[in-house]
């Protein structure tokens, strides 16, 4: 494992070794781009969610929570200003952080999954797990989705259609991700690379405060149980791909969504970028609002946070009059209200799916009205 | 979680919270006031002491004897002074290489926006001289600093006194830091130029040219700032605030404090002389409310503030000549310095220990961070009670909304009415944030005005013109949202201010949060009436009536008394503010203009709301 | 092997601490005055007090405020100091577990014949000796590090003083035999300082230490004073605090362990019949120009220093070319870009993408 | 080493080591030797004082108890402005033309003593052996092959009421052009120097009214930090070149420790404001715990400049283990190095001059001007710190939260909806109103 001060891959520097010299420019476009990508896909959406919800057999008087054709069709704009006119992206296109990148990568890969592109879906998909390792998860939402429009047959793991789909993209996917780091190893003629990146991710060197979890704790970690939390948070950003594809094996959509959310709340070196992403994703699924039960706290919380970041940075390090206990609350803060938006948004969906297939109003023999609950 | 699951558990909360919310409200900021006003007792205010162990406070004994020749070398500084007519800096190049110091200067010249009517400058020249003490046996790695501003017509008793006691530590072999003695004209903004050439950084807007400095001495660890004008003092006055009420670590006070005693030197703050048994709370509430004044005005109390801004704890002795018997001469005041500077030469780690946010009732007990928060959060939990209760108003009306947007056209979503008039609002704020800087120079020629006149008054222009703006909202919820926005962009603000510089927000936030709370379309006058006392202006005004009230000397002369000279000194602080913020990176000005006003702003059109 | 061995740790840094320093330092003095050679001494000092800056004797420390004897000396020999003192490294010094390369002075060369003084001071608490200001060793700790010695017969009998605050507690688990200790505080007493040299500007001693010199000033390598006395150094009106000893461990009756025991030693001189041939000095220099002459054999070295400053041979460096891709990769890179974009759309589907 | 000198040199390991490229080339003989075994190291904290004195003294022929030895007692020489012991290990021919070849071992101690505050506190101008070292010399070490005294007086002799007693053997050496060295030789070797004295102190005085301004060294280095506060920060270099028409090529070597995050491409030289790029730039990256920054620049500078060198850094937050015990005091920098071939005229006093009759450095550079190596000073960069009273409270905090995460999306996944009557109470409650109806016989919910 040698992290050194950059711990980007090959490619990239070498793609920036051409655009340094005019990089505020780049950046601007990037985002720009990502920008017109998003838009793109978000309408792809907003026509797939629509045909979805036509084509599917509504309970009675659930009309009042179905989609509705206008709010779709803003919905792509929505979606682009929230994106565009994010202050946290337009932070970070200020600090020239190659999250941009990476935001670029994960929209042209919805983009082409949208489009229903075995193989464009797989080179995105590559690029961004080759860029930072975590959106491999994205596979089985990408899967899944391309599998509703090309296998025939229902999605059963019986369905041997769907086996050998599952096969076929996967071996696409590692192909061109073969690809990428035998042309990365061909730049450098050294395999340095792998652990000096991948090795950087999973085993988190660089301590640098960010607005993750990782930092204060493996500052104050004790030695000897190192290894063993690193592992137990590597392994929490991944576990929750199983139960979600179990769940929502049908709304490859949303299950697209919250992946990105928990891989941009638990990965190791989260930045505000990955929030301003899958934020920008939310309008997409307004329709839950109604179903949404903390959403004025999270708001409050996030703003605050937005707030409170700068300020006890500034306190900590520049005036030196807070330490670093500060800055950590305000993480943590972060870190559990976005916690709780995406745990909301999860919530919400499935109450909604349920009153999809069970009416609004559910009343009880003697016309009490019944409630509704988790159990 | 079970309170945010379970949902019956949540509608019961909500619904309690909209019964009881006004009463709720007043409980909660009745709660901040009073726990401000027990701050001064025991109890809130614990005594002081010294946490840093390595300060070893009187442990030596002094050997500084150089009263005498503090003197002489005082009259002869100000002999030279007189014969330079400014800053004599051949004077004191040679007397400092005599004494064996090392010696370098330092020109610097900056140009202030517009001329600056009070000091009387517009393009400043001026040099700073720096004698270094090198510490034998350390490799220079730290360093502290004793600085003496120089002044057309004061202070030669502390020049005599530094100089002296540079010859007195440049024969001892103890020294671990070196030791500065810093002489800078024109107050802050010699000492911002030496400053900002040392670390190599520019904190201001505005540009200063200064000339390649020498001398350097790795990390400066204290810097303690020297105003003496008198042969002989009866007491020393600490100075603690630097701009945007920075504070040094408590244990800089302390050491003081403890040494003082130690020498039998009466040691205060603010000027007043420490809190007797009969009726100790007004007179330490006193203090405390001229440091919270103080901190509130974001300027720094004497020279020495500037230093707190570059990450050196740094602290301002002033002593004062006043009709009291026991008076302290050069030498005994030399001592006390050398005490000080023996404890500071033996810390080794920085100043950590102690608390760097506090409130001092008086010199011999404290208020820590934590004993004054809660009046902060009192008062903030009424903004958010208030913001909670309008979204829970809010959220029956949103579904009907989103039905009819979805009908009718998008512009009617419910918060894209108000946005317009959020973003005027901004607007508005930048427009007075800018305005003066750009526009004094045509409002001096058209009115033919003095500059900084022109200034605050056009500052004054725009905010009040800024009031007549239409208040016609498309919706009739729409004042909700306005609102909403308005409170959670105002809590914000506080919540940000409360750890920047607590005193300040607590005095925005006592009239601002009845206001904020209260405004409304339906009872229209009761909320203009609040929002008028609540207005930046009327704030500012009210916090320089109070400072002068609280001011010991009482008015000083050449004052108006009345509102008329009241109002005549706001408009020069205003100028003064904005001149401050550009040349020494005070942030009164754009914080009123940027953050206050918005808000403000946008509360008077919920207040003044049509259909 | 050392049959008298004296391990004495200071474990505070920072000046305000310079009492400590100077406590193990008279120690060190008034043993090696009873005649252990340094060799035998091993001395960890957390902070240099002498050589401090702030010091205005530079090269020397006192512990008292007349300043008659400097105990710093001048032959010292200070085996860890700085950052080098640690509680690992203490317990590895015990345990004779030091990494290969460690030198003898830095090692406890001690057997089972050996008679070992520990001395420590710093600033403790109840069960713990703070290492540092930042770590700290428990009396467990040391208990079973004491136990191990004995286990590999690294000691005889060990005597054990301790000058901190509620010293008492560091002893209070041990349970190794052969241990007598002497502490100067019980739990919840603090040892005070003596008195401040108030030209230093520091105090300048601990009151049991002190007292222990004191006591320790009159003994001379043949005194038969015995260990007993030792425990009525310092009575409680003169440390404020009052010191503890325990000596269930001992085997023996301390009224007849002499002190020099363990804070001298007693060299026994053995004599020898037989001649004993030891090679003249200009032996060895004569096989040197020998060896020397193979060395020139083997490697020839061309008579000519160094150029110190090439600076040629930078400039010509600094001038080559900077890093380039191989051209392969980049034929690659954008054959592949190529490839992807029309296996996916060919040219006639361009539009179809936006 | 470290057991020999009493000082801690096991602190010397890979993280703090550099390769220097073409710094510190073999003094000895012999160019050939193997770059890539060069190492440099140095430890910015370590203390100089009596325990190292001692063993460095015991090398000495007859240790301190005879000859020049003699003089070192530590509380004088510690308590000067500057002091450096020295051990330099290196081949040397034998003989002048010869091919053979041997080890040389030279110790060398600098002390400067502060003149002006002796002057101050003595009232006198001048010096005397005792007044400095606190004891004259008496004797030689017997079993010295050289033992000479020299006295520097090449400034000096042009004071007014310049006076030098006992009188000893003048040497004048021309070294270079235009500068002259004169020196006072004592051989104490010669029977004749302790003839007449018993014991040899030599005294130099002068008049008051003479201040010792000499001409001031050509070459001068500066080191700095800049920035305020934990994250950024810059460290600049200047270096003056004095000489009035002669520039000069210097080579500066630093190392910087990992957790200082330098920036290359923030490294900027500049010359009375204008760009002076270095004709060589030789940059090698830390790695993380592995190997500090090292950074080699060959630069040329302007007769009478000032050449001031900027690198940027970002400070890295280290584990709470890894921070010295005083973490709160910062982390000591080690010094950079700035290696230039002087000319002859550097006024500088003859020790520094190879060619100087007290050097045992013979020729090493083979155009005229002799090697002079400069450190700067060590400077002192506070570190963002943690809080170290933490990680219990951090642990269990962190934990929390993600735990909070983990349970919410374990409960939402797991379960799933059902409707319930409202009007029957949940859990407890129901239970507790069952109790109640049965204590009254009322059928139950």
């Amino acid at each position: 494992m040698i992290p050194c001060i950059v711990s980007q891959t090959p490619m990239i520097i070498y793609i920036f070794h051409f655009l340094i010299d005019y990089s505020e420019l780049v950046f601007t476009v990037v985002d720009i781009t990502t920008t017109v990508i998003l838009y793109l896909s978000a309408k792809k959406t907003a026509l797939y969610l629509w045909e979805k919800q036509k084509c599917r057999k509504w309970s009675v008087d659930v009309s009042e929570i179905l989609l509705r054709p206008k709010s779709l069709h803003w919905l792509p704009l929505h979606v682009a200003a929230a994106y565009l006119l994010n202050p946290l992206t337009v932070a970070t296109c200020v600090a020239r952080s190659t999250c941009a990148f990476h935001n670029l990568l994960l929209a042209l890969l919805m983009l082409a999954t949208q489009h229903n592109s075995i193989m464009l879906s797989a080179v995105f998909l590559a690029l961004a797990s080759y860029e930072s390792l975590y959106p491999v998860v994205l596979l089985f939402p990408v899967i899944l989705q391309l599998a509703q429009k090309e296998v025939k047959g229902k999605l059963m793991l019986q369905n041997p259609y769907l086996l050998c789909f599952i096969l076929e993209y996967t071996v696409v996917f590692l192909g061109c991700l073969s690809i990428l780091l035998m042309l990365s190893y061909s730049l450098l003629y050294s395999s340095d690379f792998i652990p000096a990146v991948y090795g950087f991710i999973l085993s988190v060197p660089d301590l640098t405060p960010n607005v993750g979890l990782f930092w204060y704790f493996f500052t104050e970690v004790f030695e000897h149980f190192r290894l063993f939390f690193i592992c137990i948070f590597q392994l929490n950003t991944f576990i929750y791909t199983l139960p979600l594809i179990i769940v929502l094996s049908d709304h490859p959509q949303f299950l697209m969504f919250i992946q990105i959310a928990l891989l941009a709340v638990f990965k190791s070196y989260p930045n505000l970028g990955d929030v301003a992403f899958y934020l920008a994703l939310l309008p997409i699924w307004s329709h839950l609002s109604r179903y949404l039960r903390n959403s004025f706290l999270v708001l409050c919380l996030l703003l605050s946070c937005g707030v409170l970041f700068p300020i006890l940075w500034h306190l900590w390090v520049f005036s030196g009059s807070a330490n670093a206990n500060f800055y950590y609350a305000a993480t943590l803060a972060f870190s559990t209200a976005q916690i709780l938006l995406i745990s909301d948004y999860l919530y919400a969906f499935r109450r909604r799916e349920f009153h999809l297939k069970y009416g609004t109003d559910i009343k009880t023999q003697d016309g009490r009205k019944m409630m509704v609950e988790l159990k | 979680m079970g309170l945010l699951s379970d949902p019956q558990s949540r509608e019961r909360v909500l619904l309690f919270l909209i019964r009881h919310n006004s009463k709720l409200c007043i409980l909660c900021y009745a709660l901040g006031l009073v726990w401000f006003l027990l701050l001064p007792l025991p109890p809130l205010s614990a005594p002081t002491y010294i946490s840093e162990n390595a300060l070893l406070p009187g442990l030596v004994k002094r050997e500084f004897v150089g009263g005498p020749q503090a003197l002489s070398l005082s009259r002869e500084f100000a002999a030279n002074k007189a014969l330079v007519g400014g800053l004599p800096v051949e004077w004191l190049n040679k007397t400092m290489t005599s004494l064996g110091l090392e010696v370098h200067t330092q020109t610097f010249a900056v140009d202030l926006p517009f001329p600056d009517e009070i000091n009387e400058r517009y393009h400043v020249r001026g040099t700073n001289v720096q004698g270094v003490v090198r510490a034998r046996r350390a490799a220079s790695t730290e360093a502290l600093v004793l600085h003496v501003p120089f002044l057309p017509e004061a202070n030669d008793q502390a020049m005599g006194l530094a100089l002296s006691l540079a010859a007195h530590f440049r024969k001892q072999v103890y020294w671990a830091k070196d030791l500065i003695v810093l002489v800078t004209e024109h107050d802050l903004l010699g000492i911002q130029a030496w400053l900002g050439a040392y670390h190599g950084i520019n904190l201001t807007s505005l540009g200063v040219r200064s000339s390649e400095l020498g001398g350097y001495c790795g990390a400066l660890q204290a810097a303690i700032t020297l105003q003496l004008s008198s042969d002989v003092a009866t007491s020393i006055d600490l100075q603690l605030h630097g701009p945007n009420g920075l504070l040094p670590n408590l244990d800089l006070p302390n050491l003081v404090h403890h040494l003082c005693l130690h020498a039998k030197v009466l040691c205060t703050v603010q000027e007043l002389l420490p809190p007797q048994e009969d009726n100790a709370w007004w007179q330490s509430m006193h203090i405390m409310l001229l440091q919270a004044l103080g901190q509130a005005s974001t300027k720094p109390a004497s020279e020495h503030g500037l230093f707190l801004r570059h990450r050196v704890e740094a602290l301002g002795l002033k002593a004062i000549n006043s009709h009291r018997q026991e008076k302290a001469s050069l030498e005994k005041l030399g001592r006390l310095l050398e005490g000080v500077f023996r404890s500071l030469n033996n810390l080794l780690e920085r100043f950590h220990q102690s608390f760097f946010f506090y409130l001092l009732p008086s010199l011999q007990s404290y208020v820590s961070i934590g004993n004054y928060a809660p009046c902060a959060a009192a008062i903030l939990v009424v903004l958010f009670l208030c913001a909670v209760e309008l979204w829970a108003k809010l959220n029956p009306e949103k579904e009907r909304r989103t039905r009819e947007a979805a009908a009718s056209n998008p512009a009617s979503i419910p918060w894209l009415s108000v946005i317009g008039s959020i973003v005027i609002a901004h607007g508005l704020g930048i427009a007075l944030y800018l305005g003066p800087l750009v526009a004094h120079q045509r409002a001096a020629n058209y009115f033919d005005l003095p500059e900084d006149e022109a200034v605050s008054l056009t500052a004054l222009g725009i905010g009040v013109s800024s009031l007549s703006l239409p208040h016609r909202g498309s919706t009739p919820q729409g004042w909700i949202w306005l609102k909403l926005f308005a409170l959670l962009e105002l809590g914000m603000l506080l919540l940000a201010l409360d750890l920047l510089n607590f005193p300040l927000a607590f005095m925005l936030a006592i009239p601002t949060v009845p206001a904020a709370v209260v405004s409304q379309p339906s009872h229209k006058t009761a909320s203009i009436a609040l929002l008028l006392v609540a207005s930046p202006a009327v704030i500012s005004l009210m916090g320089l009536a109070m400072k002068t009230e609280l001011n010991p000397h009482g008015p000083t002369s050449g004052q108006l008394g009345g509102f008329i000279g009241l109002f005549l000194r706001w408009l020069q602080c205003l100028s003064q503010s904005i001149l401050e913020h550009q040349s020494l990176g005070t942030n009164l000005y754009p914080l009123f203009t940027l953050g206050l006003f918005p808000c403000w702003l946008q509360l008077w059109h919920v207040a003044l709301w049509k259909e | 092997m050392c049959q008298y061995c004296l391990i004495q740790v200071c474990t505070s840094r920072f000046w305000f601490n310079y009492r400590h320093v100077a406590n193990v330092l008279s120690v060190y003095r008034s043993v090696k005055r009873l005649g252990i050679p340094d060799s035998h001494i091993i001395m960890m000092l957390a902070d240099d007090m002498a050589c401090n800056a702030r010091n205005p004797r530079p090269a020397t420390v006192f512990n008292n405020a007349h300043e008659q004897i400097n105990v710093y000396g001048d032959d010292v020999e200070v085996d860890y100091r700085g950052y080098e003192v640690t509680v690992e490294n203490f317990v590895r010094l015990l345990m004779g577990r030091v990494p290969p390369n460690t030198p003898r002075s830095k090692r406890l060369l001690s057997d089972e014949r050996s008679n070992i003084l520990i001395y420590m001071t710093g600033h403790g608490g109840d069960g713990f000796l703070k290492f540092q200001d930042s770590e700290e060793i428990t009396n467990i700790e040391l208990a079973d590090a004491f136990e191990q010695m004995w286990q590999k017969k690294r000691y005889h009998e060990i005597a054990f003083i301790m000058d901190t605050c509620q010293a008492v507690s560091m002893y209070q688990k041990f349970y190794s035999p052969n241990i007598v200790a002497i502490a100067s505080s019980q739990v919840g007493e603090d040892s005070l300082s003596h008195h401040v040299d108030s030209s230093i500007g520091v105090y300048v001693i601990d009151r049991f230490t002190y007292y222990l010199l004191e006591f320790l000033e009159k003994i001379h390598p043949a005194s038969q004073n015995t260990m007993d006395e030792l425990f009525r150094v310092c009575p409680k009106r003169d440390c404020i605090s009052t010191p503890g000893q325990r000596t269930d461990l001992f085997s023996r009756d301390l009224s007849t362990v002499l002190i020099t025991e363990f804070f001298g030693s007693v060299r026994k001189v053995e004599l020898v019949t037989r001649v004993v041939s030891v090679p003249s000095l200009r032996d060895l220099l004569t096989t040197v120009p020998g060896k020397k002459d193979d060395i020139n054999e083997g490697v020839t070295l061309s008579n000519v220093f160094a150029d110190q400053l090439p600076v040629a041979q930078m400039v010509q460096k600094g001038k080559q070319k900077e890093w380039h891709p191989p051209d392969g990769f980049i034929l690659a890179f954008w054959a592949l870009v190529l490839l992807v974009f029309f296996k996916t759309y060919g040219m006639k589907h361009l539009t179809f993408i936006f | 080493m470290s057991g020999l000198l009493c000082a801690s040199f096991n602190f010397i390991d890979k993280t703090n080591t550099i390769a220097p490229a073409f710094g510190f080339r073999p003094m000895g003989i012999g160019n050939e030797t193997d770059e890539s075994y060069l190492r440099y190291a140095s430890l910015p904290r370590e203390i100089v004082c009596t325990e190292n004195l001692t063993p460095w003294k015991k090398l000495l022929p007859c240790d301190s108890k005879a000859g020049l030895a003699t003089l070192l007692a530590g509380g004088k020489l510690f308590n000067s402005m500057y002091y450096s012991l020295g051990l330099h290990f290196r081949p040397v021919p034998m003989r002048p033309d010869d091919a053979g070849w041997s080890w040389q071992l030279t110790q060398t101690l600098t002390v400067v003593f502060d003149g002006f505050v002796r002057s101050k506190l003595t009232g006198t101008n001048g010096w005397t052996l005792s007044s400095l070292f606190g004891r004259p010399l008496d004797g030689p070490c017997p079993i010295a092959s050289r033992s000479r005294l020299y006295v520097d007086i090449t400034d000096i002799e042009q004071a007014p009421g310049f006076s030098l007693n006992p009188a000893g053997t003048t040497v004048t050496e021309a070294s270079g052009m235009d500068r002259k060295y004169s020196y006072v030789l004592y051989n104490l070797l010669q029977p004749s120097t302790f003839a007449q004295v018993k014991r040899l102190n030599p005294s130099v005085n002068w008049d008051a009214d003479w201040d010792m301004q000499s001409q001031r060294p050509w070459l001068h280095v500066e080191r700095f930090l800049t920035g305020v506060g934990l994250h950024h920060g810059g460290i600049s270099s200047l270096l003056h070149n004095r000489h009035p028409n002669r520039s000069l090529t210097v080579h500066h070597q630093d190392t910087l420790p990992w957790f200082l995050r330098v920036y290359s491409h923030t490294l900027t030289v500049t010359t009375a404001g204008k760009a002076n790029p270095p004709s060589y730039v030789g940059y090698r990256p830390a790695r993380d715990r592995e190997r500090p920054h090292q950074l080699e620049l060959l630069l040329t500078l302007p007769p009478a400049t000032i050449t001031r060198v900027d690198i940027q850094f970002e400070r890295a937050l280290l584990t709470w283990t890894e921070y010295p015990p005083d973490a709160n005091h910062g982390v000591h920098i080690c010094a950079a190095v700035v290696t230039a071939v002087l000319p002859d005229s550097d006024p500088c006093t003859g020790l520094c001059s190879e060619n100087s009759p007290v050097s045992f450095y013979r020729p090493l550079v083979r155009d005229t001007g002799h090697l002079s190596r400069l450190y700067t000073q060590t400077l002192l960069v506070s570190l963002p710190t943690p809080d170290f009273s933490m990680p219990y409270n951090v642990v269990c905090l962190t934990c929390t939260v993600v735990a909070i995460g983990f349970g919410s999306f374990h409960n939402i996944l797991t379960r799933s909806f059902r409707t319930r009557d409202p009007a029957q109470a949940s859990g407890i409650v129901r239970h507790l109103a069952n109790l109640i109806r049965r204590w009254r016989g009322v059928p139950l919910l």
